[in-house]
């Protein structure tokens, strides 16, 4: 039999949980009703690519596509559309609204992003041809080990994982340390809240990152290395692991690579989740199979590392400079960049911002203009409130320190740090005391345990935290917090526990008021401790539409259908759902 | 090793490079306060109690773990260093249960010594811990995790000092426990009893089950002794209240077992159930009953010296007991001997120190079963495999080091163990009298460069060589003599005893002993003075812990009276 | 690899290579796979180039994948170069757009303006 | 049953070595496979890498990708980190926790859903981030969670 239309239904299980069946019912309903079961088929079908916006339907041959239907709209459409022959216009899937995506800035520089997102990173000709291990054959061709640390002094490189250790120094002590074995490993545990940038190297240009170790381990005298990456960046395993076959096929890792007399080949080790283990010691006890636990220092790993060798460990985004360096020389990096921060620096943006995402800047660019040039601005025109960088170990900046450069000196002399990179830009809308908080909960979750400032002395730190956003704060918390911070910082065993009090040290310091708002006069200023807020309706505003009563997962709306709602305050538990609901913007906080 | 100089609190101290800051100044008698730092342990550095200022270095330093090197300019009571110790101090007391009052341990508890050392006098921060539960499923001990201070010593010792790697940590942060294997309670688990984790405990965490709340530590005695439960004679540190024997702990830095002692040494005496012999008794109309001392030692010696006798001693007496007995019968002509077997020697290699097993990088192990018999070795070999020495059990019957030995093997594959060996390091063969001679033969290829270890069964088996005691069969005599000590006869001695006029002298009552016509009491371990010999061959010395019950006499004194009887 | 000549070589048939958009084909197609991308969809995105390919018998384009291009926001992110002109980024490229993406831009020469994104160079 | 679970161990193990190292590696690879890990496959890691019990459970327990307890039919992890709770995660963690009865780091009754917090995935831009199983969901707001439960419950046949 030849239709003369196709009507396609989603039997997704979005759209069926949103009452596809239903919808399917009506329209079989309404072909019978208006005998067109000859002239039209009905196909269930898996999905039709908006099931966020089902229950969704498409009639072909004009292949009009309908969404969030009713029963109701089925049978409206079957008369309008297949009857009358005019499609139902306020029913039709409409695109997205076009991007509103500020244009790239011409501020950013790309090094170690350079090939990211313009090879195929499974192609290891792709990296070829982008110079890729040029730098390799040119240091086992051309250069003694020394050489090659004297082309990284000149460069300036530090490491890109945290304090901004220089990085020839580091291979230096790991290249004079006595010992026949020694390892270089990569830090791939990029674990900051929101910090991405390895991830996007070591899936965009994995290349960039092996040919950055061969060249260390050329350096130190290493001949075995391995990457330990984070469980959580699957496809960055995979990825990886298919580039360290390739570049074995091309004999770039193995046996006399560039038949020189050197020979290096890589493991990945994959993480199981614990933040602790981006500290370098724990991420060795991890490779060796043990609970990430770190160790005091010294010895540090360039003497004594990975099974008590000399091991040189550095992130990705550090080994990643490397064959740049080497390629275009040590002089032309430092020409990027400041006086003692060289080269640049990338950036996972975050956040309350325009322009979210990846970017790449020379070192001692203002946060201005990362915020507002390459960033595109604060979310909505909001007003900037702070930056957060360096994570859970860094500080939030406030907006005196707009024109701040941003390196590894000026980040520190503000409270903040450097860190892996994550950039988190915050609004007026954003408590934060509750910033605070919430990262002392990071920390306290993520503490191994080992020495008692950092296990109980965060704890205690979150118990206050945790009072004053619910409106229980006491005097004398802050000065307790500020004690308890200081004794964490100085006693703590690892960077984890010495850095878990900056973003309350940091906030404490710019934004005094705001904790002192919340345990003095009881109130959030940014409206976000639901200890000390209230969800209230506008009489004026409210239209009756009884959204908000349905929406309230405890019932505590009161009001009938047209008429004016009610928050009842004492069972409210300040979800925000009301608020969000509400099609006339009646609902708002005191 | 070269020396080194630094400087601690303005002082000029010597060092040897590779020593910590915490080792230099300890040498210097600076006390630098620790928590988690043990010197038996390996360094930990989590406490953070240790913590110092040095000179030119960033932040402070643990100096359990910071190298002394040459120059250094260390501080280790800046006003900064005490702000720190005093802190961390205040956080574990907030962090779980620390009420002294209501601990086992109170005087006896390194935390709370520091919290008086650094004047903490009242709870500074909140205390929201919740109760855990009391581990009471071990017989001899407690573990209390509400005491814990999460310090590991416990966890390194059970896996450096025993190899037995029991303990481990469960969770991470704030949620972290001392468990037991895969968290199962502790009587559950693979724990072999040795209480080395109770020894090295700072707190109250892991307590003494016997001792427990029985009074304050500021009134016990303290008393070094010889444990005399097997020939291996680990030096004890014996606590004692009021003539009540408390616990009994090991000795560090003491020659063989350096602090490890095992179930034997540790709890079991605490829990001896056998009625005492508390005074001489004899036979009269048929039952035994209380006599003098003097009327008991009298009827002994007239019987000696009325027919044939032989004296037969179980080693698990003194050295000089020993001595005496074997004098005593030479005396009266009488044949004296030892009821254990003895170990044949090998026929060859060198004589071993049971320490030489720890450095070992092969270890034999035949004819013998340490984990059962001297325990302490069983786990120094466990060590010894766990620092990579390569571990042969050959036995035709079960061994329980077959379970983490690197092979085992039958009688008859005993060659493949000297294959094993050769060209390896040091060589330490440890057998007991189970030996076969075919394996004997086997190993004799090892030569003289290996090491031999004989583990003799009995107590103090080379204090009863050093007597002329061998071996010997009860024979058809007159008059049987058994000197048991604290031992009581085995079922194929009791079978062997024949109508002779017996006495038997013992600590506790027995099926012999009842059966005696004279019995003669004797000490117990605890209220030993005197030495016994152990496999390195060195007198051990005995302390008296206890006093003797009143109508008791040390062994060497009887027996030497009866010799100055005789005559 | 025994030398740099070698690696030399290499390079240059790769570049070669990249200059056309494909090794005998007109055009490339590039899918961003980043973990990102596939969060965002970029499987189905995928799956759609090679079916909606397959369906109108297009022979002469690269179909290829890249890493996260940093805009992860704007995943799925699909690129098309067309011989040797500039490469066209184009981001929330769902399944659903693929067919209109290949017909209007792949197939018409017309890029499709109002999905396009900018991307730093 | 346990003749399975054997042969899974057997495999992992021979995939990443039977050598300590591989310990993490292959408690958080058998984890993966069977939900979470119970006490006769920890035994049998220890056993089959000749390593002590305590050891395998000090590191499986450690480890927040790893778990030593049953775990939900469907495991939610939510983001817990910066960016997702600056685009709103705490009242995606609430409206988590009131949908199911339960707080983060439980299991329902039923065993239907366990609500993990997990530390960042690296997709910030997409914040708040959940993952149920394997899947990713992003952008998230209480209608949106509501809405994806719903779905998961109707999948489930509506049980639950």
């Amino acid at each position: 039999m030849v239709y003369r239309a196709h009507i396609l239904i989603s039997g997704d299980a979005a759209c069926i949980a949103k009452g596809a069946r239903d919808v399917e019912a009506a329209l079989w309903e309404a072909v019978q009703e208006l005998n067109l079961k000859d002239e039209v088929q009905i196909l269930e079908v898996s999905s039709l690519g908006h099931s966020d916006q089902g229950p969704e339907i498409v009639i072909y041959p004009d292949g009009t596509d309908y969404v969030n239907l009713t029963p109701e709209d089925a049978k409206f459409i079957i008369e309008e559309h297949l009857l009358k022959g005019r499609p139902v216009e306020r029913l039709t899937y409409r695109e997205p609204p076009s991007l509103p995506l500020p244009p790239p800035s011409e501020k950013e520089v790309r090094v170690v992003l350079e090939n990211v997102g313009k090879i195929d990173p499974e192609n290891i000709e792709d990296y070829i041809a982008m110079d890729g291990y040029m730098a390799l054959g040119k240091v086992l061709g051309e250069m003694t080990p020394e050489e090659v640390i004297e082309e990284l002094k000149i460069s300036g490189l530090r490491g890109r994982g945290g304090a901004g250790f220089p990085t020839w120094l580091k291979w230096t002590l790991a290249r004079n340390a006595p010992g026949d074995m020694k390892y270089v490993i990569c830090n791939g545990d990029e674990g900051d809240p929101g910090a991405f940038m390895n991830r996007s190297v070591l899936e965009g240009d994995p290349h960039s990152v092996i040919e950055g170790m061969a060249i260390a381990a050329y350096a130190i005298g290493a001949s075995q290395g391995y990457f330990y990456v984070r469980a959580e960046y699957p496809i960055a395993i995979q990825t990886l692991r298919a580039a360290i076959k390739q570049a074995r096929d091309y004999g770039l890792l193995g046996e006399h690579i560039f038949g020189a007399d050197f020979s290096f080949d890589l493991e990945v080790r994959m993480g199981a989740g614990a933040f602790v283990c981006g500290e370098e010691t724990a991420l060795m006890q991890s490779i060796e199979g043990a609970r990430g636990m770190p160790r005091t220092r010294p010895p540090y790993p360039a003497t004594a590392g990975l099974w008590g060798n000399p091991t040189n460990i550095n992130n990705v985004e550090t080994y990643a400079n490397v064959p740049k360096i080497i390629h275009k020389g040590g002089s032309w990096f430092a020409s990027m960049g400041t006086d003692k921060s060289k080269g640049t620096k990338t950036f996972a943006i975050a956040g309350k911002v325009e322009r979210t995402g990846l970017i790449e800047v020379p070192l001692g660019m203002t946060i201005r203009e990362i915020v507002y040039d390459v960033g595109g601005g604060v979310l909505g025109g909001k007003k900037f409130k702070a930056v957060q960088t360096g994570g859970p170990m860094g500080g939030c900046i406030p907006e005196q320190y707009l024109d701040l450069p941003v390196d590894y000196e000026h980040l520190k002399e503000v409270g903040s740090m450097m860190g892996s990179g994550g950039f988190v830009v915050m609004d007026e809308d954003t408590c934060m005391v509750d910033i605070a908080r919430f990262f002392m909960e990071f920390t306290q979750d993520e503490s191994c345990g080992k020495c008692v400032p950092c296990r109980v002395g965060t704890r205690r730190m979150l118990e206050i935290l945790n009072r004053i956003c619910a409106g229980e704060g006491r005097p004398g918390d802050i000065e307790t917090l500020e004690e308890l911070a200081v004794y964490i910082r100085d006693g703590s065993l690892c960077g984890l526990g010495q850095g878990a009090p900056n973003p309350v040290l940091s906030t404490l310091q710019y934004f005094r008021d705001e904790y002192e708002a919340h345990i003095y006069d009881k109130t959030c200023p940014a409206k976000v401790c639901k200890g000390l807020i209230e969800y209230k309706i506008n009489p004026e505003a409210c239209i009756g539409c009884t959204r908000c009563a349905r929406n309230c997962p405890v019932n505590a709306i009161e009001g009938k259908p047209k008429q004016t709602h009610v928050i009842d305050a004492d069972i409210c538990i300040r979800c925000g759902v009301c608020k969000q609901v509400c099609p006339v913007d009646a609902v708002y906080v005191e | 090793m070269s020396e080194i100089h630094l400087t601690i609190n303005g002082k000029p101290v010597v060092a040897q490079s590779g020593q910590t800051i915490l080792e230099a100044a300890k040498q210097a008698d600076i006390d630098i306060p620790v928590l988690c730092h043990h010197p038996a342990l390996a360094n930990w550095g989590a406490c953070r109690m240790c913590l110092v200022e040095v000179k030119g270095m960033r932040g402070l330093q643990t100096s359990c773990t910071c190298p002394a090197t040459e120059g250094m300019e260390v501080e280790t009571e800046t006003e900064k260093v005490v702000a720190v110790r005093k802190f961390v101090l205040e956080l574990l007391f907030s962090e779980r249960n620390h009420y002294c009052m209501y601990c086992q341990m109170s005087g006896d508890c390194e935390l709370q010594d520091l919290a008086y050392r650094y004047g903490l006098d009242h709870w500074t921060y909140p205390r929201p811990f919740e109760k855990m539960e009391v581990d009471a499923s071990r017989k001899y001990f407690i573990m209390d995790p509400n005491r814990c201070i999460l310090c590991s010593r416990c966890i390194r010792a059970c896996s450096e000092i025993a190899a037995n790697h029991t303990l481990g940590l469960r969770d991470r942060g704030a949620r972290t426990m001392v468990v037991a294997d895969l968290d199962v309670p502790f009587g559950e688990s693979t724990c072999v009893e040795c209480g080395t984790c109770l020894q090295v405990c700072p707190t109250g965490a892991l307590i003494d089950a016997k001792s427990a709340y029985g009074g304050r530590e500021k009134d016990v005695i303290h008393t070094q002794t010889t444990c005399m439960q097997c020939s291996v004679g680990c030096d004890l540190d014996v606590v004692t209240r009021y003539q009540r024997l408390l616990r009994v702990d090991g000795v560090w830095e003491s020659e063989p077992s350096g602090g490890l002692l095992c179930v034997d040494g540790r709890f079991k005496p605490l829990y001896e159930k056998r009625q005492r012999v508390t005074g001489p008794l004899v036979r009269k109309d048929g039952k035994l009953v209380a006599a003098g001392w003097n009327e008991a030692l009298g009827i002994v010696a007239e019987k000696l010296q009325s027919g044939s006798c032989q004296g037969l001693a179980y080693c698990a007496t003194t050295d000089e007991a020993l001595t005496a007995f074997a004098r005593l019968f030479a005396k009266v002509d009488g044949a004296a001997g030892r009821i254990e077997p003895q170990v044949a020697p090998l026929g060859f290699g060198q004589v071993a120190k049971v320490q030489d097993v720890l450095d070992a990088d092969v270890i034999i192990v035949t004819g013998a079963q340490p984990l059962e018999y001297q325990r302490v070795i069983g786990y120094f070999i466990h060590r010894a495999a766990d620092q990579g020495a390569q571990v042969a059990v050959i036995t035709d019957d079960e061994n329980g080091l077959s379970a983490r030995a690197a092979m085992t093997l039958t009688s008859a594959e005993a060659g493949k163990a000297v294959e094993t060996a050769a060209g390896a390091g040091k060589v330490v063969v440890v057998y007991g009298t189970e030996i076969k001679p075919e394996v004997i033969a086997a190993l004799k290829p090892l030569g003289d460069e290996a090491y031999i270890l004989a583990l003799d069964p009995a107590r103090n088996a080379q204090g009863a060589t050093a007597a002329g005691l061998q071996p010997q069969e009860p024979s058809d005599v007159d008059v049987l003599y058994f000197l048991l000590g604290e031992q009581s006869e085995d079922a194929a001695l009791l079978a062997k005893v024949n109508g002779a006029f017996k006495i038997v002298q013992a600590a506790y009552h027995s099926p012999l002993v009842d059966q005696a016509d004279v019995v003669l009491p004797t000490p117990i371990w605890v209220e030993r003075t005197g030495h016994v010999t152990n496999l390195d061959g060195s007198a051990k010395p005995l302390h008296a812990a206890l006093l003797m019950p009143e109508n008791v006499r040390d062994e060497a004194e009887a027996l030497a009276a009866l010799a100055d009887m005789i005559g | 690899m025994k030398s740099l000549e070698e690696l030399r070589k290499i390079k240059e048939r790769a570049l070669e290579r990249r200059k056309l958009a494909g090794e005998g084909a007109k055009s490339r197609i590039t899918v961003a796979m980043g973990t990102c991308g596939i969060a965002a969809g970029a499987r189905d995105t995928m799956k759609a180039v090679l079916n909606e390919i397959e369906k109108r018998q297009i022979a002469d384009v690269v179909v290829t994948q890249t890493g996260c291009m940093g805009l992860c926001e704007y995943e799925p992110m699909v690129t098309i170069k067309i011989g040797e002109a500039d490469e066209v980024t184009y981001g929330k490229i769902d399944a659903a757009r693929i067919p209109t993406l290949i017909e209007k831009h792949l197939l018409g020469g017309e890029p499709v303006a109002e999905w396009q994104v900018q991307t730093a160079k | 049953m346990e003749e399975r679970m054997m042969h899974q161990v057997d495999e992992t193990v021979a995939r990443y070595g039977s050598t300590d190292e591989a310990l993490v590696e292959i408690l958080r690879d058998l984890s993966q496979q069977a939900g979470y890990l119970d006490r006769p496959t920890l035994a049998a890691v220890a056993k089959k890498l000749a390593v002590p019990e305590s050891r395998v459970f000090s590191v499986a327990s450690f480890y927040s990708m790893i778990s030593v307890e049953p775990l939900g039919k469907h495991v939610i992890r939510m983001c817990q980190d910066a960016p997702c709770h600056v685009a709103g995660g705490r009242k995606i963690w609430e409206t988590l926790e009131q949908a199911l009865g339960i707080q983060f780091g439980q299991t329902t009754s039923d065993g239907q859903w366990t609500l993990m917090p997990t530390s960042c995935i690296g997709l910030c831009a997409v914040g708040p981030v959940m993952m149920i199983d394997d899947e990713v969901f992003g952008n998230l707001t209480p209608e949106k969670v509501n809405e994806i439960l719903a779905r998961y419950r109707e999948q489930d046949g509506g049980a639950a």
